[in-house]
């Protein structure tokens, strides 16, 4: 129905709003996970940016959280329909145990990532627009600039803050 | 897309080959841990290589094989530095 | 795989290759191998060969990490 | 047929600023992007149900390889300290 290069263009900013959505909610920003995590934050805070959005950018990096979820729940759709969806999120799971991780961002960002694509199938999208969407949106956070991008991280991450109560 | 009637991943393994081998012949920091991680290219060019003859077992065989050598030389090169006093 | 694929995946492999024999620190040679890497995956798929991709892709970070061993032992 | 093209020019562009920076943790976010658009072009490249087990096995062993390359990046350097 719509042009292909449009439907990416909605489809990364579907994805952005999804994982950005699960990691807020879940509390990348506020540690690192792992001690590597807590390496990339400091290095980022040391180049000019922001520590809270340091720790989200090295959570991604150290464990697949909701942006890798989000992907893989694309690749899954893609190849195998709604089951692949959630057979994504089952490897999503071992994933996260493997690297050291609770796993439950990694976890509810496939799932609902999985409704995500299976319902815009059905509206006309392709499932392989959200592939394309889900890399440019983490070209957006993780590949431009990390300065600006762990600003945008921390303002988020304040606005969370605010709203819901619990960091501290 | 053939070129010459080879597939492209035989002649990129060539030169990955090549380079790999020239880098490890010739280390920068004349060490053995930079001589191990250059070791590590013309593997992956000779995966690719052989990855042309459509043969899995050979890849199987050859990635397990690369990844095991890999640990005996680490342990290697440990006992070599503990035995030296470093 | 068609012609566009095909030369980004080579620009990949070079880059990587290329990075991984020029650079000095051990790290930043680990990290230059894993751009050759993942240039080489795609040809692997390419074939249809999806039982090795399985394989090496669970393999090939065991021997960064055996690498990485010995990294520990002598910091650069 | 668009999105592959995406996925791989993507994978090119984030490896030219992998090489390009210096500072060797802040490469690892760009390598997280190649990883990111390789998985991408894995999936596209057959889609076959089993594509998605090898999907996933790469992207977790690229997390795996980042997160063991940092953890021993910051435990050497509190060593030397």
């Amino acid at each position: 129905m719509l042009d292909e290069s449009f439907r990416i263009l909605i489809a990364a900013v579907i994805c952005w709003l999804n994982f950005m959505t699960v990691d807020l909610i879940f509390k990348l920003p506020e540690s690192g996970g792992v001690c590597g995590a807590t390496a990339i934050a400091q290095e980022v805070e040391k180049g000019g940016g922001n520590l809270n959005g340091g720790f989200m950018m090295g959570n991604i990096v150290s464990s697949p959280d909701a942006s890798a979820g989000t992907l893989l729940a694309s690749c899954g759709v893609f190849c195998a329909g709604l089951f692949g969806g959630f057979f994504a999120a089952v490897l999503v799971y071992i994933g996260n145990r493997i690297c050291y991780d609770p796993g439950y961002a990694g976890t509810t960002g496939c799932i609902t990532a999985t409704l995500i694509v299976y319902g815009a199938t059905q509206a006309g999208f392709a499932a392989s627009d959200f592939i394309a969407g889900m890399v440019i949106a983490i070209l957006t956070i993780q590949g431009i600039s990390y300065v600006h991008a762990s600003r945008l991280i921390a303002r988020l991450w304040k606005v969370r803050c605010r709203l819901l109560r619990g960091c501290r | 897309m053939m070129i010459a009637e080879y597939p492209p991943e035989f002649l990129i393994g060539l030169v990955i080959l090549v380079i790999g081998t020239i880098a490890t012949a010739f280390p920068r920091p004349k060490d053995y841990l930079t001589r191990l991680i250059n070791l590590e290219i013309p593997g992956w060019g000779l995966l690719l290589v052989m990855l042309s003859y459509n043969e899995a077992l050979a890849l199987f065989t050859f990635g397990a094989i690369s990844v095991l050598s890999t640990y005996i030389y680490v342990r290697v090169m440990q006992k070599k530095a503990g035995g030296a006093g470093t | 795989m068609n012609e566009f694929v095909l030369v980004a995946c080579t620009i990949l492999v070079l880059i990587g290759t290329t990075a991984a024999m020029l650079e000095r620190d051990p790290f930043n040679k680990l990290i230059s191998l894993a751009v050759m890497i993942s240039g080489i995956f795609p040809f692997i798929i390419d074939r249809g060969l999806l039982d090795v991709a399985i394989a090496t892709a669970l393999i090939a970070p065991l021997s960064t990490i055996f690498i990485l061993m010995v990294c520990r032992r002598m910091p650069a | 047929m668009i999105a592959i093209y995406v996925c791989a020019g993507i994978a090119v562009y984030a490896a030219l600023r992998v090489i390009f920076q210096r500072n060797t943790m802040r490469k690892l976010p760009f390598l997280n992007v190649v990883s990111f658009a390789v998985t991408g072009m894995i999936a596209l490249l057959l889609p076959h149900p089993i594509t998605i087990a090898a999907a996933a096995a790469y992207f977790v062993g690229s997390t795996l390889e980042s997160n063991a390359i940092a953890s021993t990046w910051a435990g050497g350097i509190k060593k030397d300290e």
